[in-house]
């Protein structure tokens, strides 16, 4: 149909005035919870009748209302399109969280992740009747063993934490394996909390190793804290500060020279990949957070998938289950036998995120070895650019030499101004960006750590880093009130997280 | 390459304003001896058409469960997912997006987190639950781990019709922490066995319903019991689509709740990934592992949701977090909560009895079997049958005929000695014509 | 990676006030065009090189540059998700466009429509490689001859001012092939600007029907103009008025007695689908738009479907192509030979819309004949309830009796208030309403057309009366700037139609 | 049902509010003799599963062009549509809204629609371009009633060349209108032929090239002599893609140019919905078919997009409209311009080249197949090849061996005596190895 069938195009009758008391949102709506839309009595589904009673679970079967509402399909729709409007996300603006490696998410992984060829696979079908998904786990192994020099990977990790946990634990075995019960783990204190928290679970006590000034490891302190005791070092590299350990070589044969394994935090391997293999640089175990270098996306806090790289020396002790092959085709190990004999255990049931290795692999496909390597490439110039561009306004937190993939300043630039971190931080959200990462890593005071990621243009990176000047110029002449009141553009204003903590609401309550 | 933006011209002009001679020259930090020369030994980048024939003959070489009848459960199950689910969690704002730090513009995530603790709090029965872990099995070790915090006790007693692969993820992570798992003996009906099993230094008794033959148990008397003795229960559930239908873990008297939720809103994709579900009583909430969404107001007073009591976790707590977990499955329990929104209480009750009747038909078919003996009296969807031969030969040779039988106890658990039972399960996908041609299949391949 | 690894919650420090002057947009981006993104050597594809030049074609290949951007897939996605958000959109919020029926567009129909087995079809591959395609297009044909009550039905026009030609050139060779040349349609003067539009491109004299004071076809009017010299009588049921035509048994006798056909404009069959049969009101030819009544999406302005159903007279001159059966399987007419010998010509290449035959038939079989009763009455409901809530403030066109799908506003209630209807519908996009269609039909001054569709919720209906009905206290009580410079939180303001008109920018072109 | 959000209670309620006894009141209108007293005949509601096992069998009862060697052009071609193209088109903003009347809220659609606009004028070399009609054949019907509007001449002159349904299609719109077309005998070589057809009383004539049998035309001279005799000139091209390498219409002289813009973002989807371009010189602007969108400012400066020139359309102008079209193909114009901006100038070359480069493999390869003859010399990626035996025949033989080896001449224009003529196409998802298979079987076929 039509509008203006009037025939008359029109024009704005009075000059743009400031918005009068409007109720209205415009096209950004307010949203109750669905617990509020009132539909108790409602379903968004049609089932046919079942065909048989649930006579025979007498007294097994729930009695009372479990209280939840069901919406039709259309008010289920527009409740979560609503609802998603409220995101930031990678495809509306750069997202230039340090350590989180949020790129681009390519559609034609979740293509490829959704062919009903490996979405429609029970975990547990016989072997002869899933071929095909357990040549991708092997290819996909194949990359990832290619790409970190190193000769085995246990597949099933579910993120980059678990990926730690999986490591240490091979670690774990190994020693007991030789004999060898040593107590500590060796972490920086720029490491990532996973680190700690995955050591502690692991059964170990959790050292600090210092930090020079320029960011890296205290070779020193390393040396003077390794001994029979030390199960493991683990470090980040690049590390945390975006630097490349450049005495990494030293760490590994210090480490190795104590008898303990180096366990290396993959989640940063976007920086080398392509360039640089872990196994050249004496790594033991690495995990690699699929979902940072190898574009699975974050889905808003995951799913991810850790796959953990490992050295000669702990292959055997990787955890079931493992792909095998014979002239017969693939089998899986899925116990501590065989092959798989010394395995420390198991992760998790089944065999690990199979999603993610679908999209992993689609994409390490797409750039193949000459794209990954200019990943690398493009992923460190983009934050040594934004580090230039914005050095001049902004304290670097280590000015000396390049970095590597994240630009990390601290926050000596807004001394006297009265804002913060996290004042810049909310005020980015006003100029359309979501904030850099902020309070990370724990060395630098008032950390704000930016990463780019290959996939930001030039442009998109500019008009980030012309706002970030703009903001800093605001705060140096004393605007506070555009930080300290920021966000203002957002779908909230900022938000009561202590409130939140005192007396915490974790669900919906009736009245 | 499609996804990279920089033309050769935007690397120059950088590595001019940066004052670097080359790209090289920001890899300088890099040992040269570390440096790769070239590209790696790996073919080169592809075209999207080429990438996407490579991954379909990959997809070509499988059998995926909805090309013919389909009998598989054990942990994973195999319901339809309505198509709005899925465009939901392919919206750009949902899928890329980062975990909801910057909470005033992650509200759309962060609300369905809240609308997800509430509904798996609803459907456990349970006052708190967190915004997910892993999958089920790593929720399960989890459990056990904040049990043994919670009681300063040292040993789970885990049932013997504890699902196999959540009992080895458990004991992996238990084990560890010098936290025995004591693991009973594989039977039918195994869950009542663990009150023999309960002493002095027993920080939970881990029980599951419907087990893995598909027992369902009333734990409310081992519940009791377990309290008792100062123990806490965990109740695992791997079929949440049975929460339509049957008591809840916490009208039974649960401590902890853990279920794999899988099977409201994602598919099989081959085991993973999935979506863990925790619930546990109020007092526990700061012993729980993993993030909590919560209710707040902005500046202005208007509501929003947040993360909160991160003083639990790693990136705060470090060393002394509950967990190290820090991405969950995010994605997942969206989906979880669309299926969850669209099926309602009226859909969910439904589809948990549709599932149920189209159990009972397939028991019906097989108890017809000649040889065939179902073993299961209280199932919900699955149930375990015994048969005159190994159960792996049955499914292999059904296989073969285009019929994916269901799962041999002993590719689960091959220590257990039952060999000859196979576990088959039947959902709203199974069909009377699939129950009908594995009834015929099987009872042939018996004959011989 | 963590924000606030400072541990500290944080709470807002001061009370919120107004914006300060903040250059950014939050969430919503402002976006420039492709040309101005600068990506003139882009490409977001990766293709391999050809294995042969083009030296074939000397003398015929392009010289100068075409003059197109191109931007990495990125950018490309980013690009277009931002502009997506300056729309509104059904899974937004209500979208009352009278005539228009914007219900709900199921994605089950989107998932149909990408079987490999429909998207990846060619129109000329053998029939023996598309019994499927032809078989769905049979069941299509059944389904929409069965709810219409009409023996034929002619599937290939591609939208519905397309079935209006078809059905008019139906009706032309019908009236040729007895010899009997007639010149013109009688059209209402309520009637949709493709009617006339149709009628005259089909060949014939536009001849206008009044109309009542109760909004339908003035009978006695119709029966002074008909005679031998007309074609057909073209009219609308239920009207555009939102009216069932209560004559409409006796407009299609005296149609018929005068020699005429009888063509029904389908656009609204929504309002009786399931519930009343045009068949049974001696339609001779009408058009369904699957657009509206069956669910198709209307994706910004098409594409869209408009199948012609026919009476037996008629049917013998349907165009080809025609789907026909017999033991061997289906076969297609494509040209005007056997069974299709007096088929008036072609209206397109191939076979007409088949993405749309495709969600159009999933959408049917979900409803089924029960559900699709039940689309009719809510429909018709929610139209009666919103007509109820807002005739106490609002001026009904036609106060007496019940609408049909949509409620028809004339601006009597306006009267005085120095707001016109084109203000109120800028008004409502503050709301974070669309606006109902505005200023058709032409019959009623300052027409507001409020169709809600069964597929809105009692609480979005009353969500948009209330707003309707402040909107009404506002323009009473003079709050004129309210309206005047509305939209205020719109993406854009109110913009400027007759500069656009009166020198026309079509493309972008440098500098 | 699924999809209807009202309870009985809300239904209830909102009758009492109107006032009205029951439902049925509200269709009193409705004359008693034709009220349905139930549902008519036809099957019941089903549940989404059903449904799509329902579709999903009829779509298994077609070949999918991918499933194999595939060689169909002549009007629709196969290429590889980016999944992020389908990804956008697929944004509730896009899919779920309507044709942009409220441009404050509808941006989106109309910038798209302003980048379709100049990109397709780009590529046709002509100034104006409007929003996009149905499809190809529609685009050129309109064109011709277009010429006879402008010229105010009643003959349209239709190269032999051009696609015999486009030719169908353009006669059935112009004879109601009192427009003779004359269509001239199909040829390989055919557009230079039109010429001779000229008189006094031409509007315009119509020429295709690529044409029908993959023929490439240099259309200068032809157009200057048309000018000379005061007719337009209408270049119709059905392959897009064609535009990547070949002289643009506007370059060679055109008044106007169509096309079929589907190999551009769009699946074959067995012949629609497709998008129509459309393209003009600026001073027959006011006599285009069609929406317009052209660029504006609001009221605070800011640029924005409308539609405009609508006193053109059906619903300003009713009976005196320059076309009935309302509903177009917004849809498939975004998707073709998503696409574009992904090739890019660069990528829409290099496809180009490519399919040319395909087409001229399979060409060598048919040429050596004993008994074939190609007789297209100038071809981009399609041309025609002579058999010894009726195209039909061989065509049906090869689909049977799960080839589908193109388009007989006689599927298209039986009366153009050229049943032995064969129409092949080749594009960049022509593999090698189909061409080889192809070419084998084809040799096998003709050898019977
Ligand atoms: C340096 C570092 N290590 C480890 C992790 C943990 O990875 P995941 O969140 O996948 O468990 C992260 C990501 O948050 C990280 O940035
Ligand atoms: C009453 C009426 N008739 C005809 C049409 C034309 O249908 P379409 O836009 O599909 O050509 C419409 C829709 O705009 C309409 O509302």
């Amino acid at each position: 149909m039509t509008m203006l069938a009037v025939g008359r195009p029109t024009q704005p009758e009075i000059e743009a005035g400031a918005a009068p008391d409007v109720e209205g949102h415009g096209l950004v709506q307010d949203e109750l919870l669905i617990f509020e839309l009132g539909g108790w009595a409602k379903t968004g589904v049609d089932l046919p009748e079942p065909e048989r009673d649930a006579s025979d679970l007498a007294g097994l079967t729930r009695e009372a209302p479990i209280g939840l509402p069901g919406l039709s399909e259309p008010e289920t729709l527009r409740h979560y399109v609503r609802l998603s409007q409220k995101n930031h996300a990678i495809d509306l603006a750069m997202y230039p969280l340090g350590s989180c490696t949020m790129k681009h998410n390519p559609r034609l992984n979740e293509k490829m992740a959704r062919l009903p060829g490996f979405a429609d696979l029970h975990p547990l079908q016989p072997v002869s009747t899933v071929q095909g998904a357990l040549a991708l786990m092997d290819e996909l192994a194949h990359w990832l063993k290619t790409l970190s020099g190193m000769p085995a990977v246990a597949l099933s990790p579910k993120a980059g934490a678990h990926g730690e946990l999986c490591g240490l634990l091979t670690i774990r075995a190994a020693l007991e394996a030789r004999g060898d019960a040593r107590r500590t783990v060796l972490v920086p204190v720029s490491a990532h909390g996973t680190n700690p928290a995955t050591a502690a679970i692991a059964g170990y006590q959790v050292v600090e190793i210092a930090q020079t000034d320029d960011g890296r490891v205290d070779i020193a302190d390393l040396a003077a804290k390794l001994g029979p005791g030390v199960a493991a070092v683990m470090v980040t590299n690049p590390n945390t500060c975006g630097l490349f350990e450049r005495e990494v070589l030293e760490i590994s044969r210090l480490t190795h020279a104590a008898g303990a394994f180096f366990y290396c935090d993959g989640a940063n391997f976007n920086a080398i990949v392509g360039r640089v293999r872990p196994g050249d640089l004496g790594v033991d175990a690495m995990h690699i957070n699929l979902h940072k270098t190898f574009s699975t996306p974050h889905g808003g806090g995951g799913p991810g998938a850790g796959p953990v790289v490992l050295s000669a020396a702990l292959a055997p002790f990787a955890p079931a289950p493992w792909v095998v092959s014979d002239g017969a085709g693939f089998h899986l190990v899925e116990r501590n036998e065989g092959e798989a004999a010394a395995a420390f255990g198991r992760m998790c049931a089944f065999h690990g995120q199979m999603g993610m290795y679908v999209r992993a692999l689609t994409y390490m496909m797409s750039h193949g070895s000459d794209g990954l390597r200019q990943v690398a490439e493009d992923a460190v110039l983009n934050a040594n650019y934004v580090k230039a561009r914005l050095s001049g306004e902004l304290t670097p937190a280590f000015p000396d030499g390049p970095c590597m993939h994240e630009a990390l300043f601290d926050d000596a630039w807004l001394e006297g101004t009265g804002v913060t971190t996290l004042d810049v931080a909310k005020a980015l959200i006003d100029e359309g960006f979501h904030p850099m990462t902020m309070y990370f890593p724990l060395v630098v005071h008032g950390a704000m750590l930016i990463e780019p990621t290959e996939t930001e243009p030039k442009r998109e990176i500019d008009r980030f880093c012309d706002a970030v000047l703009r903001l800093a110029a605001a705060a140096k002449a004393g605007d506070v009130a555009r930080f300290k009141g920021a966000p203002y553009k957002a779908p909230l204003r900022r938000l009561d997280e202590t409130a939140a903590a005192r007396k915490p609401r974790l669900r919906w309550t009736p009245g | 390459m499609r996804y990279l933006p920089l033309t050769p011209e935007d690397r120059a002009e950088m590595l001019t304003i940066i004052g670097a001679p080359s790209i090289d020259a920001l890899f300088a930090d890099v040992p040269p001896e570390a440096h790769l020369g070239g590209p790696v030994d790996l073919p080169p980048h592809q075209g999207e058409l080429e990438v996407e024939r490579a991954l379909g003959r990959l997809a070509a070489r499988n059998r995926p469960a909805g090309a013919g009848p389909f009998f598989c459960g054990a942990g994973a199950y195999r319901h339809h997912v309505p198509a709005s689910v899925d465009h939901i969690i392919q919206r750009s704002e949902f899928l890329t997006s980062y975990t909801p730090y910057q909470p005033e513009i992650a509200q759309g995530t962060l609300q369905a987190l809240f609308e997800f603790q509430t509904q798996v709090a609803a459907l456990t029965g349970l006052p708190v639950a967190n915004a997910s872990l892993y999958d089920g099995s790593t929720a399960c070790a989890e459990a056990v781990m904040m049990a043994a915090r919670v009681t300063k006790r040292s040993k789970a007693v885990l049932s013997g019709g504890l699902h196999p692969h959540y009992a080895e993820a458990a004991w992996t992570l238990a084990h560890t922490a010098g936290v025995a798992t004591q693991r009973l003996p594989a039977a039918i009906d195994a869950e009542a066995a663990v009150l023999d099993a309960i002493d002095a230094d027993t920080a939970c008794v881990v029980v599951q319903t419907p087990n893995v033959f598909g027992t369902v148990t009333d734990v409310s008397l081992i519940a009791e019991a377990a309290h008792a003795a100062g123990a806490l229960v965990v109740v695992v559930t791997t079929e949440a689509v049975s929460y339509g239908l049957l008591k809840s873990p916490g009208e039974m008297g649960a401590d902890i709740a853990v279920a794999e939720g899988q099977s409201i809103g994602n598919p099989l994709t081959f085991g993973g990934p999935y979506v863990g579900l925790f619930a546990c009583r109020e007092a526990l909430t700061r012993q729980m592992p993993g993030r909590l969404c919560g209710e707040t107001v902005d500046a202005e007073g208007k509501r929003g949701f947040v993360l909160t009591l991160s003083t639990r976790e790693q990136h705060i707590r470090r060393e002394k977090a509950t967990s190290n977990i820090c991405t969950n499955s995010g994605l997942c329990a969206l989906a979880f909560t669309v299926h969850m929104t669209l099926l309602g209480e009226a859909g969910l009750t439904q589809l948990a009895k549709l599932s149920h009747a189209r159990a009972r038909l397939l028991r019906e078919a097989l108890a017809a079997v000649p040889g065939a003996e179902v073993l299961t009296s209280r199932f919900f969807n699955e149930f375990a049958v015994r048969l005159p031969k190994p159960a792996a030969t049955v499914v292999n040779a059904l296989a073969a005929d285009g019929i994916i039988a269901g799962v041999p106890v002993s590719r689960l658990d091959p220590a257990a000695g039952m060999d000859d039972l196979l576990i088959v399960c039947a959902t709203e996908t199974t069909s009377h014509a699939d129950i009908a041609e594995f009834a015929e299949a099987l009872t042939e391949e018996l004959a011989q």
